[in-house]
């Protein structure tokens, strides 16, 4: 077992799959020579050299279309969007070029092909630069995501992604690139699709994505030293293919289901699953279905404020205590 | 400067043929439209079938063809059956997609066509990116990727362009300068008088206007540019003046745009121009004739297949979103 | 009284307000002279000229950029978007721009402007020209969202947009451009968040948007007619400002929620409607929350396909009448 | 070219205040980012300075500014206070927009200030509007927007550059042309010399070039362009070559630029060469040494206020969203 960054992991992702793939190829602005902003392709332009490995003008668009016709074309093309708020600038190439192709060809058309973003907040960047998208691409028909929270799973997940014959959007969270993890040694792939009971609980499951997990699994922690309380926690990994049954399993062992999200409120990737729940484990329910989120409003920049809208340990405890209490 | 390059007579004879059947199909594919068997929507190519059929004609193969919305002519051109293009259009489940796709997004990946794209511009970053894995992968193959007029004024355009020219990949820029838009002319709205060609230099490419009408010149220009693009000189900008005959799409008339200026078109159609240029170059009559009599019997004979073709099976509404070709997005 | 088709009621609302207002001004492509491709702006060149009309190129970057630059400089300007899937291509100028420069700015910046666009589907137009995007402009903090069912609220709706001082996406569904209806005399303003029961009824609450409310309705009939269930039908009419208080009284009352939904299931506005409901309306809830809507892929061109994606009137009937029985 | 325009003594004290204002602010914002009270990211302009204060001191005060995430020296240069940018900076409820914007995203519409942009490229097409709008409420207003020059590659520079041509708005854009985007050369990604410049024509516009350190150069072109705008005359590119002396934002040091470049551009910088020229045309020592010693105390005592501003009031955060002052979307 090596110890990684969860930065390290991404690169470390993407050169197991170089290695393994020459047509593999890999595109974006500043990742090359420079390592990209985030130092997440470190040392992958060193190893692959300038054919594998381009930097591009600022033009989102070319780049995730020639993603495409690339993946079309016979190549598994990664392109990298610097920061996820950038997926707007290219959302027709993503959402109506990518996502529709190969259904509106009958299967002609395969588009093995990854997108990867840093996404999320937490570093105070601003509404422009901290944004959670994850959700705009899971109501995608047409497109995978996957959004790591620890670094053997962005490597997992990345290796999956870039095998995976469909196309699929890696979401790399910007407050996680610092956290160090054990991974495993050799080829390390982890399923796209399967959820992760990261904390086995039994008076309520928490369901949490990317940086919310390390606060729900803490603020689990808190619940059970400070009221006793046994929350459950699924790490959910990958949005599409979403892994609902284990959610259900876990519903009905417990009764309760929270979610967490750092994204704002309406129609975070929550209500599915909220929607989910709320018909097919209905006979589970013994209380209300609650969703923390974020606030209707854009991230701000300023600490105090990007604090106070992002789900916190201490809100998440407090809400899970108050919500099983007023169930009771 | 047509005829500088040597083009044999069967090639001619080809490309004539290949524009009669884009006609003949076309014209049908209208009146199927007035009859209520072709549905939705569908943008013809009439007058437009030697910008189709000259590039075609200099295209190898294996080569790459991107097209928009008004694809039949060019997907037609690269010997796409029409038997299931027709029942595409009628939305059977024997089209060329199984119905899903529809009259704007005929594709036919073994033929070359790898795609008919709805969204104006989005195509240009798309063949951008198949002829950069051509040069990847030293395939030797060309992507030519065909736009309207109006395409040239999106932001998609510009940075194919300049990603294209930057990268040198071998892909050829058709601008199709039909004059208009959907209802607006294309020089109320834009800031040069040359659509395409005006943009060449701004990313370093040669300006090139081919009379688009003509089937012969267009193929010079298009051999010569797909040539330089398979011998690894890099992209090229081409802007083919030429018209459509009829309205932009559906029942659209056409009213908005001037008589003498539709007429002026119509005279200059490039079916009946390269007749008579073939006829004065000795060829029989009677063999033009043969070509224009078996595309009118192609054209029924695959109406009559796409007429007789299945409506979808239900089934498949859920089929082929992912390669297992299934759509699950959950267990 | 007049008789209007929802088409006209699009022309009619526009020339309200910019007879009452020098200040709305409107642009997009082949609005003019050519009264657009849906002839939903047909006459309002002649009458209002091409300084407050004006064509545009297909630059939809630009015109949605250049809308909310003159917002912001003390005009109320209306940009088209000729098909709703076209919000793609200019994405980030309504979500990250448009949605977040007033709380970015901390209220310096005011945007009155609205953004209109054909939506949804039923015209077998393909999955380029067929989405419906209401669901995608709902989750961003900043934008407001209407979709009309009627002729009457689209000319009213339409009106109180453009008065509104916020950024409004307008949502014309392609389906109804040709559906009549009685539209009131003179001045005619419907408030923004005002849902609408259409049809009031006690077994169970059916909650509809835009070319669903005809269907919801014609379900409702069904039911009443076939199986005696009574169904209370409510037109959401906005999405933002959501009316969830008249849908959490219709549940209180009924007990039992269904969701019919255009779009593609994933993260359809009914996920959010039934996560309110699953949260505060959890009390009422006699039964499983159902959502009704398109499977999760794009929208086929053929005829046969696309009636089948789109939840039908038999559909509609037949799953409530199922699982209410169910529930039994 | 310099100096055909007659700017009066006065004139050039005051641009070379701003200059000064802004190598001083510019400088403190580092030194605070590194002590950890400037969160998140800033993007510097030092190097800069004479494209904001050149075009600064030729508008009008009712102009609009749009500029970039790189926007503190064209927001000082509006004459926006700069304790409340250094608030905003630190995050605090005092700051210009309330802690809500940051660095990146600096705004202060009563200054004409309409905006900090953080996606490259997007508010080009936004000061189009503002243009039209000007034009349409026949205010003589100038929109001036800035930009860098890996802008002129995105999709949006395009849309924005036809659409003020054609309408014929009164717009000034100006490429900063700082050689390099984040971390790689302009050069290496685009396909012409002179990124903007060079796509002049594409737009029908004269293709201008300006020593972007040349505080004097940059106010005529300013100038000229501005009041031609101004005039009905439509809108004007203008390419500004400079050089940013630091690294791209936070603590980047540049380290992907060749030393013999940094240096030569460094002993380019314009604030000396500008100290140059006014002293030989006999402006005192003493006199700029005053406007040097003024820079220093207020950007000290606008730090000042700023450290001692509240934190964000805990309630803003779900303020301001719609124009009631709120956030609420539902009942
Ligand atoms: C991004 C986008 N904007 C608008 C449209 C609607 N539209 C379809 S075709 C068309 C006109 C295109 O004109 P041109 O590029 O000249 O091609 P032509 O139809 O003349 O072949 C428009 C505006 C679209 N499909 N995509
Ligand atoms: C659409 C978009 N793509 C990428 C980025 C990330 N990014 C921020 S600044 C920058 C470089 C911009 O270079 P340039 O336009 O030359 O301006 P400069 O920073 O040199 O002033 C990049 C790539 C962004 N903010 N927006
Ligand atoms: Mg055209
Ligand atoms: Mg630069």
């Amino acid at each position: 077992m090596a110890e990684l960054t969860y930065r390290q992991a991404v690169a470390a992702g993407i050169a197991q799959e170089m290695d393994r793939d020459p047509l593999v190829v890999f595109i974006g602005e500043d990742i090359g020579a420079a390592g990209g902003v985030f130092k997440t392709t470190e040392g992958l332009f060193e190893r692959f050299g300038p054919e594998r490995i381009r930097d591009t003008p600022i033009s989102e668009q070319a780049i995730v279309g020639a993603v495409m016709g690339a993946a079309m074309t016979g190549l598994r093309p990664i392109g990298e969007l610097m920061f996820s708020d950038f997926f707007a600038v290219a959302w027709d190439m993503v959402a109506n070029q990518i996502a529709k192709t190969r259904y509106m060809t009958d299967g002609q058309v395969s588009l093995p092909l990854v997108l990867r973003t840093a996404n999320g907040g937490g570093l105070r960047f601003g509404a422009q630069h901290s944004q959670s998208v994850e959700s705009w691409a899971m109501a995608i028909p047409g497109l995978k995501v996957v959004a790591p929270s620890t670094p053997a799973d962005m490597l997992g997940l990345m290796a999956a992604a870039i095998r995976d014959p469909d196309p699929v959007i890696v979401c790399e969270h910007k407050a996680l690139f610092a956290v160090k993890g054990e991974v495993p040694d050799g080829e390390h792939v982890v399923p796209l699709g399967q959820a992760r009971i990261a904390r086995p609980g039994s008076d309520c499951t928490i369901v949490a994505l990317a940086a919310m997990v390390p606060r729900a699994l803490e603020a689990a922690e808190r619940l059970a030293a400070e009221a006793g309380i046994s929350a459950e926690v699924i790490d959910l990994r990958t949005l599409i293919p979403l892994d609902a049954r284990t959610i259900l399993d876990s519903l009905a062992r417990t009764g309760r289901l929270f979610t967490v999200e750092e994204n704002p409120r309406v129609l975070g990737w929550g209500a599915e699953i909220v929607s989910i729940a709320a018909d097919e484990g209905f006979d589970s329910l013994d209380a209300p279905l609650v969703r923390i989120t974020a606030p209707q409003v854009p991230l701000a920049s300023a600490a105090v404020l990007e604090d106070l809208a992002m789900p916190s340990v201490e809100r998440i405890a407090a809400t899970v205590r108050r919500r099983l209490d007023e169930a009771r | 400067m047509a005829g500088e390059l040597s083009v044999s007579r069967d090639a001619r004879l080809a490309m004539y043929r290949t524009m009669v059947e884009c006609r003949t199909f076309e014209e049908r594919a209208q009146q199927l439209f007035f009859e209520g068997l072709v549905r939705g929507t569908t943008h013809l190519g009439n007058g437009q079938e030697a910008v189709a059929a000259g590039f075609a004609g200099a295209m190898r193969a294996d080569d790459y063809t991107f097209c928009t919305y008004r694809g039949h002519n060019h997907t037609l051109a690269r010997g796409v059956p029409m038997a299931p293009i027709f029942a595409e259009l009628f939305g059977r489940g024997s089209g060329l997609m199984g119905g899903k796709g529809g009259s704007m997004h005929l594709t036919s990946v073994e033929h070359g066509a790898m795609g008919s794209y709805a969204i104006v511009g989005a195509h240009l970053p798309i063949a951008v990116g198949a002829a950069w894995s051509a040069q990847y992968r030293k395939s030797g193959q060309v992507a030519v990727c065909f736009f309207g007029d109006g395409a040239t004024n999106i932001g998609a355009f510009h940075e194919a362009l300049n990603l294209a020219a930057v990268w040198r990949v071998p892909a050829v820029f058709v601008c199709e300068n039909n004059q208009y838009m959907e209802y607006t002319a294309i020089g109320s709205v834009t800031a040069v008088e040359r659509p395409a060609a005006d943009r060449a230099a701004a990313y370093g490419l040669e300006a090139i206007v081919v009379d688009g009408n003509d089937v012969r010149a267009v193929h010079e220009v298009a051999r010569t540019a797909i040539d330089a693009a398979r011998a690894g000189d890099g992209p090229a900008l081409i802007e083919a003046l030429t018209y459509r005959h009829g309205g932009h799409s559906r029942a659209d008339p056409g009213k908005y745009r001037p008589d003498a200026e539709v007429q002026a078109w119509l005279a200059r159609d490039p079916i009946p121009a390269e007749r008579a240029r073939l006829l004065a170059e000795g060829v029989r009559e009677a063999e033009l004739a043969r070509i224009e009599a078996e595309a009118t019997a192609a054209v029924a004979a695959a109406e009559a297949i796409a007429r007789d073709g299945p409506e979808p099976d239900p089934a498949t509404l859920e089929t082929e979103l992912w390669s297992d070709g299934g759509s699950a997005w959950r267990n």
